[in-house]
């Protein structure tokens, strides 16, 4: 049984300054790793070189133990993303529930659960699972307040049952309400389906809900990969600390 | 001191409802609101620039000014936005201090960078070459050029990580005594609200629910404040079980 | 322009309807420096008996073994004040013949002598023409020791350049110590501009005086402004070159048909609104050499047709089951010949002949190497230079250069021959008149007219200007304004 | 709706009769030039052929020509300028130099080597045009796909699992194919324009076909005895960039679902309906 | 610098192709220059004398020892003479690219003149009658050939009014009609490619931003709204530039302004070899610097458009 991501030894320059160097860890079936560090550490170069979007320097990356991305067809449908900065990552000039569907339309053939789903039914069950209206979804990105297109952005992830979601940040400009919601809503994913999270994200108590394991990045390196939050170095403890109001 | 009259803002539907607010000088305000409970447009309108086909009625009353980036240093939710992708920083900051007819003002700028742990050598990096908490950390810096004495700052502290989050809100809290300023804080977590604000405001679905000090928001017994204030208090658990009663 | 320097009484603008890049009179075809008066040749062609006359040569004699004596003028000098003599001539004779290889064949000059002030020159062989040959603007004298030939050439005219704009204009300006009666203009301006409407607004708005082919469209308005436009014949003919090698033009009647069906008076009088003659043979009937064609009995197209066997079926001439369809080939370049060639191709729908027409790009190329057309319109031109010689040889000699029907008929190409032996002139005319005849019997080609030369100016202020059948000759000593 | 089509129906059944009737290619020189008459409505021309019905020729012929080449070069040009944009490195490259080798040359030089080459035909013609106009479309959707390129939207629509033509035809082609559309209904005109300057050369519409263009440059030397002959193809042809114009806009408000009072996405999109 | 010698080298690699490929096509393309220069219209020749003097300017022989002998020259820095006028090409072609250079610069002025305020404003304005001033303006440039606005300016300015002159080329006054007709259509592209992307630009965030931040009006339209629309608009007008480069055959003709236009085309026509050589050379240089500063400009302008860069 592979694991579902193992990066290994991964290393990331710009113009031969390093952003990431030498990081390893996987992620199994079910688990969760939460990526935590100062702003500026390097967790979203992270998480695109583990999308495929950017090419690593050089290491490893692999999904299901094949080497990823390797351009096969549906290999995609086994990652999703909600990306530090939601609004972007909606085109313009669709409407959210076209960008919703974007993705299912893709892969519908080859999910497991809901291929007969209907496109409105998916919708629906969507808009309750991030705490939506679903007439939002009619509406251009824009005209969405911050944390409507921030949920828009997580059904869009999760609508394709991927085996791993990368998120980052993915609980900024939500109320304590919805928040609260998403974290259930990711616990459910992550039980009955079995997805696993690489959760980027400052906020610690979310991180120690939904992850198995924490990397804690610093300056591009990984400081450290430990099972408790407060089991961490000097660094990782004045985080924990900070985050908890 | 400034005074929210009858403001009153629709799109299709009426997103912000007949709203009165003072928002006294040199104040730590936060305002805290579900999301999309019309916290970023109401400050849009206090900025006088509602996107376009919003039309709004109602005034805003102020003893003093409000220009726009002079009096006003507002930091956008959607930070990443907020710069021109083909200038650096230090072009942008120079447009900002020239659009006010003023010089670079350099011992202030470079206190301001290291309080915001920015590296000074971002600044000819072009937005596209930064973080999101480099970014967000610019865009403080941005509102704060000219020392204005009202700074909106919507979620300011999403990208960062909560040490620095926690030096931020102490420096802003600074800066409000230095300059007497007012802060107008964006938030929907109570946590750093209840901390660092001296008064609250707290809004749902596009009204004012209530105003106070922390004191008082913590011994409020109106549903929503008491819905909020038991999901700050309590474990995550239990948090969401008690929330969605309440919360349509 | 007129209007430009008003100080300067004697100014001339004059409109030409060529551009040239290159003054250098021994390559220019256009021959800007001789019609500028820049330069002048030996001898040169006159406009009203179609003779060879003196220029820069006084006299000249056949001397007999190919040999031809040339004496020049005395006291005639370049523009740079040089004497002109036999040494000058014959230096500028064997340059043009270097550079330009048109000259070189069509003078066939053997060896040049100098004699004094006399040339002996030699040609190849037999070359009545020679004399003729020499009207060439391409031969025309220079000082070849001068430099910048392309620019300021040193001629022996009236007027010098001034300044040589390439595509643009020459300025010219009064030769003082011309050989002849001094100039009386003291500058011309010769502008060059190809597009005709340009040229006629130019008039118009009085930016010049005269202007070399105005558009015809414009004549009235022109006149009604107050303009004279004159009409000139020119050498030039309009025809139809007919594809006897191959296709349907073999047949004689086809071709006499085909002759038959053009209503010449119509194309003069609406393609060309009256400023051209109809055409009965290639030479204008001013020519010493022009026949004088019988009054034949007239065969309506359709008799002709008859007569080669077609008759007709559903409205289409047929011959064997065959409707006669024809290729037409025309040229942008000349735009009344495309005009022409519609009409043609109308009235031949109205006998039942289907003609296509096909716009081509250079007619001498394309008619020279391709066979799949039946009829072309062509213009050319038969006596440039005042001699038959020229346009008989080159279309009807199985040799001749635009001999793009592919004539090959013995008798015809004996009489050319015969022509080409002959050197006196009375009998090369009668010659000449003989082959034109034949010609026209054998309805080699069908000629449609000779389009006039327009020149328009302001006769008010112009004085002295004269359109030359040649076309040689437009700025001369005797031209001159008046305000 | 079906009314205007009614109407537009009959007045183009009339105008073909018209045209048939009168026949466009009669030529009558002894009455040229003549001025409108019942006979004649528009006049004769300078050979004395009806001009009206020689102007409904010719707008069939240039419109259907013009449409067709605009067409075609639009989407060859946009297809390999969105390449050029989208695949850095080789394929951009060769493109680039293809655009610089063709550019080279002047329209009517280009033009003249191949009529040339391939001879006077309507095939040739085509293909003229299309070399000398696909590199406008080819840049501007380079430029406008290398700045798509930057949004983050289409990395998610990589991550989505689109594959790089699907990138293209959703994300990337609708904004650029509004502005490649407005750069069409210009060229419709400037192609017809085309035609005339290239019969110049023998590679146009062969004579008697009339065609707007070359009617145009025949009309010029009639400018000041009979200046209808050149004003109204001209008129002509601008009616014809004017509808284009029109038409596009109006399929663009009856198609797509972006609310864009004019082709472009625009903030002001509370207008819509929500649901 | 070993960037700037493959750089050059694959200059130079492209400058062959082009030049040995237009000299293949030129020779594929029917006639040669030897008719026009025996100037058969008007003197006779023999097809052997036809012939003769083919093989005496070398055109007998196989392409690509004719294409050898003339890169041989070119290495030599000779461009030879022209085979009609005997005039140095270079020399003819710099003077002609003087004039084309001066009408296609009047051109652009005129076009930018009536392009900028119409499509900038058009932009900027919701007031109808703008907006419609702006399409009508475009689409009459698009419709309309040069040379007729030529022909209807020369009636009014010159021959009603006498006010310029119809033709010539002297100074500027002369320059003004050409200019004016080039001018005219030029800006009919422009109009609506400026007036597109500058509102695309404004409604950026960035701009609302930008204007919440303080930012005068003026400079988010001159220097942040323009500059960031600038890049399409540059690219299409890159190619107009390389195509004015090349000439505009029938406003040189009509207006008596010499330029490489109508050079080329009666070059082509008397298929002067050495003339169109050199100006394929000379033109593929100009050009090739042309595209090269509209590209770099483009990236300066937007110099966020390198790969690597995210947000
Ligand atoms: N341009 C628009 N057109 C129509 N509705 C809009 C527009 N922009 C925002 N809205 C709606 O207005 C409401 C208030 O939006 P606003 O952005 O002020 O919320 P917010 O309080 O800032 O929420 P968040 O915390 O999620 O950012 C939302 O319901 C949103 O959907
Ligand atoms: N194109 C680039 N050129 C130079 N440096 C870059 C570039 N892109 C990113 N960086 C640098 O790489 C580092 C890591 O960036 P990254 O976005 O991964 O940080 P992060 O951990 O996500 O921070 P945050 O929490 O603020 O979002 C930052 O210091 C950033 O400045
Ligand atoms: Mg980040
Ligand atoms: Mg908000």
């Amino acid at each position: 049984m592979y694991p579902v991501l193992s990066v290994t030894d991964l290393t990331y320059q710009i113009k031969d300054q390093p952003i990431l160097s030498n990081i390893s860890f996987h992620v199994t079936k079910k688990a969760s790793i939460g990526i935590i560090g100062e702003s500026g550490s390097g967790k979203t170069t992270l998480g695109r070189l583990i999308l495929g979007l950017l090419k690593p320097t050089h290491g490893l990356i692999s999904l299901h133990g094949k080497a990823f991305p390797s351009g096969h067809r549906n290999e995609r449908r086994a990652i999703q993303a909600v990306f530090q900065h939601p609004l972007a990552s909606f085109n313009p000039e669709w409407t959210v529930r076209e960008s919703i569907l974007e993705p299912f339309r893709r892969h519908r053939p080859i999910l497991r659960h809901f291929p007969a789903t209907s496109e409105e039914n998916l919708m629906t069950a969507l808009a309750l699972a991030v705490g939506l209206e679903e007439r939002l979804f009619d509406r251009l990105p824009h005209q969405l307040s911050g944390g409507q297109i921030q949920r828009a952005a997580i059904a869009r992830a999760i609508s394709i049952e991927p085996d791993i979601i990368v998120m980052d940040e993915p609980t900024t400009g939500l109320d304590v309400v919805s928040r609260a919601q998403i974290i259930e809503l990711l616990e459910r994913l992550q039980q009955t389906l079995g997805v696993s999270l690489v959760l980027i994200s400052h906020d610690i108590d979310f991180i120690r809900r939904l992850c198995s394991e924490t990397l804690v990045l610093r300056d591009g390196r990984a400081v450290d990969l430990i099972d408790r939050l407060e089991s961490g170095s000097a660094y990782t403890q004045r985080f924990v600390e900070a985050g908890t109001w | 001191m400034i005074q929210i009259r009858n403001i009153h803002v629709r799109a299709k539907h009426v997103l912000l409802h007949d709203m009165n607010l003072s928002l006294p000088a040199h104040r730590f305000i936060c305002l805290v609101g579900a999301s999309g409970s019309g916290k970023t447009l109401l400050l849009k309108r206090l900025l006088d620039r509602l996107p376009d086909g919003m039309s709004s009625s109602g005034e805003v009353i102020s003893d003093e000014p409000l220009r726009r980036g002079l009096d006003i240093g507002y930091i956008p939710q959607q930070y990443t936005d907020a710069f021109l992708p083909f200038l650096t920083m230090r072009q942008m900051l120079r447009d900002t201090y020239r659009a006010h007819g003023r010089k670079m003002d350099h011992p202030y700028i470079d206190d301001v960078l290291r309080t915001l742990e920015l590296d000074p050598t971002w600044l000819d990096r072009y937005p596209g070459e930064l973080s999101g908490g480099q970014l967000q950390r610019f865009a403080i810096l941005f509102a704060v050029t000219l020392k204005p004495r009202l700074i909106l700052a919507d979620e300011l502290t999403t990208a960062l990580d909560p040490v620095l989050t926690r030096r931020l809100l102490d420096w802003l809290t600074e800066y409000q005594h230095q300059y007497g300023a007012t802060i107008l804080f964006v938030t929907h977590e109570l946590g750093p609200a209840l901390h660092y604000g001296e008064q609250l405001v707290l809004m749902q679905d596009g009204r004012i629910v209530e105003t106070g000090t922390p004191q008082m928001i913590e011994q409020s017994r109106h549903p929503f404040t008491m819905s909020l204030m038991q999901a700050h208090r309590t474990s995550p658990e239990e948090r969401k079980s008690s929330c969605t009663q309440s919360y349509p | 322009a007129a209007s430009d320097t008003p100080q300067e009484q004697n100014h001339l603008t004059f409109v030409y309807n060529f551009a040239t890049q290159s003054l250098d009179p021994h390559r220019d075809s256009s021959y800007v420096p001789l019609r500028a008066g820049v330069t002048e040749t030996l001898v040169r062609l006159d406009d009203e008996r179609l003779t060879v006359e003196p220029w820069l040569a006084k006299k000249w004699s056949y001397e007999g073994k190919r040999t031809w004596r040339i004496v020049l003028q005395e006291d005639v000098t370049f523009h740079n004040g040089k004497q002109l003599d036999a040494a000058a001539v014959k230096s500028s004779l064997e340059r043009s013949i270097d550079e330009n290889p048109g000259v070189k064949n069509a003078l066939n000059i053997e060896t040049i002598k100098t004699d004094g002030l006399d040339l002996l020159i030699q040609t190849k062989t037999t070359y009545p023409e020679f004399i003729s040959e020499l009207v060439n603007p391409n031969t025309a004298i220079i000082d070849t020791k001068a430099s910048g030939v392309t620019k300021e050439p040193m001629g022996t005219g009236p007027f010098q350049v001034e300044r040589f704009a390439p595509g643009t204009k020459v300025e010219l300006k009064r030769f003082k110590s011309y050989w002849q009666e001094q100039a009386k203009l003291d500058s011309v301006d010769f502008v060059f501009n190809e597009d005709a409407g340009a040229r006629t607004n130019a008039l118009r708005a009085a930016q010049a005086d005269i202007v070399y082919r105005p558009d015809i469209e414009s004549v009235k308005q022109l006149k009604s402004e107050g303009l004279t436009v004159q009409a000139t014949d020119t050498f030039r003919v309009h025809q139809l070159t007919m594809n006897v090698a191959n296709g349907p033009m073999q047949s004689f009647e086809v071709r006499q048909a085909m002759d038959a069906l053009i209503n010449r008076k119509q194309l003069v009088d609406h393609v060309l609104q009256g400023y051209a003659v109809p055409a009965r043979g290639p030479f204008l009937s001013s020519f010493p050499f022009a026949p004088n064609y019988p009054q034949q009995l007239q065969k309506t197209p359709e008799e002709w047709l008859k007569q080669a066997g077609y008759t007709k079926q559903n409205g289409r001439m047929q011959k064997d089951g065959r409707p006669l369809k024809l290729t037409l080939l025309t040229y942008a370049a000349r735009p009344d010949l495309l005009l022409i060639a519609q009409v043609i191709q109308d009235d031949a729908k109205k006998i039942g002949v289907a003609i296509t027409i096909k716009q081509i790009d250079v007619p001498e190329e394309y008619m020279a190497s391709n066979r799949d057309w039946d009829i072309a319109t062509y213009s050319n031109l038969t006596a440039p230079r005042g001699d038959a010689g020229y346009y008989l040889n080159a279309t009807y000699h199985p040799n001749g250069g635009l001999n793009f029907s592919r004539v090959a008929d013995p008798k015809l190409t004996k009489q050319i021959e015969t022509l080409n032996e002959t050197i006196q002139i009375e009998e090369r005319s009668r010659l000449a008149e003989q082959i034109a005849r034949y010609v026209n019997e054998k309805r080699y080609n069908s000629f449609l007219l000779h389009p006039s030369t327009l020149v328009a100016y302001d006769s008010k202020r112009v004085k002295g200007w004269k359109t030359e059948k040649s076309e040689y000759y437009m700025i001369t000593n005797t031209l001159q304004v008046t305000d | 709706m079906k009314k205007r089509w009614l109407i537009f129906g009959g007045c183009l059944l009339f105008f073909i009769s018209y045209t048939v009737f009168t026949n466009s290619f009669n030529t009558n020189i002894a009455k040229r030039l003549e001025p409108a008459s019942f006979e004649h409505w528009l006049g004769t021309d300078g050979l004395g052929r009806d001009f009206a019905a020689r102007l409904f020729l010719a707008g069939l012929i240039s419109l259907g020509f013009s449409l067709l080449t605009v067409l075609l070069t639009a989407c060859i040009g946009t297809c390999l300028g969105c390449l050029a944009g989208f695949y850095d490195g080789r394929l951009k490259h060769l493109i680039h130099r293809l655009e610089d080798g063709l550019v080279i040359f002047p329209d009517t030089v280009l033009a003249l080597v191949i009529a040339g080459l391939f001879g006077a035909s309507p095939q040739s013609l085509i293909f003229a045009i299309l070399l000398i106009k696909w590199i406008s479309y080819a840049r501007l959707s380079e430029t406008l796909v290398t700045e798509t390129m930057q949004k983050p939207y289409i990395s998610m629509a990589r991550i989505n699992g689109l594959t790089d033509s699907m990138i293209l035809r959703r994300h990337i082609l609708p904004p650029i194919i509004r502005q490649v559309v407005v750069l069409m209904s210009l060229d419709v005109g400037k192609v017809i324009l085309f035609l005339s300057a290239f019969s110049y050369i023998g590679l146009g519409v062969q004579a008697p076909l009339p065609e707007w263009g070359t009617m145009l440059n025949e009309g010029r030397p009639y400018f000041s005895s009979a200046p209808r002959l050149m004003l109204l193809p001209g008129a002509c042809i601008v009616l014809t960039v004017v509808a284009t114009m029109g038409w596009t806009r109006w399929m663009k408000k009856k198609g797509g679902h972006v609310n864009d009072s004019d082709s472009e996405h625009t903030r002001s999109g509370e207008t819509r309906p929500s649901a | 610098m070993h960037s700037i010698v493959k750089r050059l080298l694959s200059l130079s690699l492209f400058t062959l192709l082009i030049t040995f490929s237009c000299f293949v096509l030129l020779r594929l393309l029917p006639g040669d220059p030897v008719l026009t220069l025996l100037n058969i219209d008007e003197l006779s020749a023999t097809p052997e004398q036809i012939e003769a003097a083919r093989r005496e300017l070398g055109y007998d022989q196989p392409m690509l020892v004719q294409y050898v002998r003339w890169l041989q020259d070119i290495l030599t820095l000779r461009l030879g003479n022209s085979l009609q006028t005997g005039r140095p090409v270079i020399e003819m072609l710099l003077e002609s690219y003087l004039v084309t250079a001066e009408l296609a610069l009047g051109g652009i002025l005129i076009a930018l003149l009536i392009a900028l305020p119409l499509g900038i404003g058009s932009a900027l304005t919701t007031r109808r009658s703008v907006v419609r001033l702006a399409h009508l303006v475009s689409m009459s440039g698009a419709a309309v050939p040069g040379f007729w606005i030529g022909l209807l300016l020369v009636d009014l300015f010159a021959v009603r009014l006498g006010w310029l002159p119809v033709m010539g080329r002297e100074g500027m006054t002369s320059l003004v009609l050409p200019a004016l007709s080039l001018g005219f259509p030029l800006a009919s592209v422009y109009i609506p490619l400026i007036r597109l992307n500058l509102r695309r630009e404004l409604n950026q965030p960035y701009i609302e931003l930008a204007r919440m931040r303080g930012i005068s009006e003026r400079t988010i339209l001159w220097r942040y709204a323009l500059r960031g629309s600038l890049p399409p608009v540059l690219s299409v007008f890159g190619l107009t530039l390389g195509s004015l480069a090349g000439g505009v055959v029938v406003l040189e003709v009509l207006f008596a302004y010499p330029g490489v236009g109508k050079l080329m085309v009666d070059a082509i026509l008397q298929r002067d070899y050495p003339l169109i050589q050199g100006y394929i050379l000379l033109t593929t240089g100009i050009i090739l610097v042309l595209h090269q500063g509209v590209r770099s400009l483009n990236r300066a302008l937007r110099p966020d458009w390198q790969k690597g860069t995210h947000t």
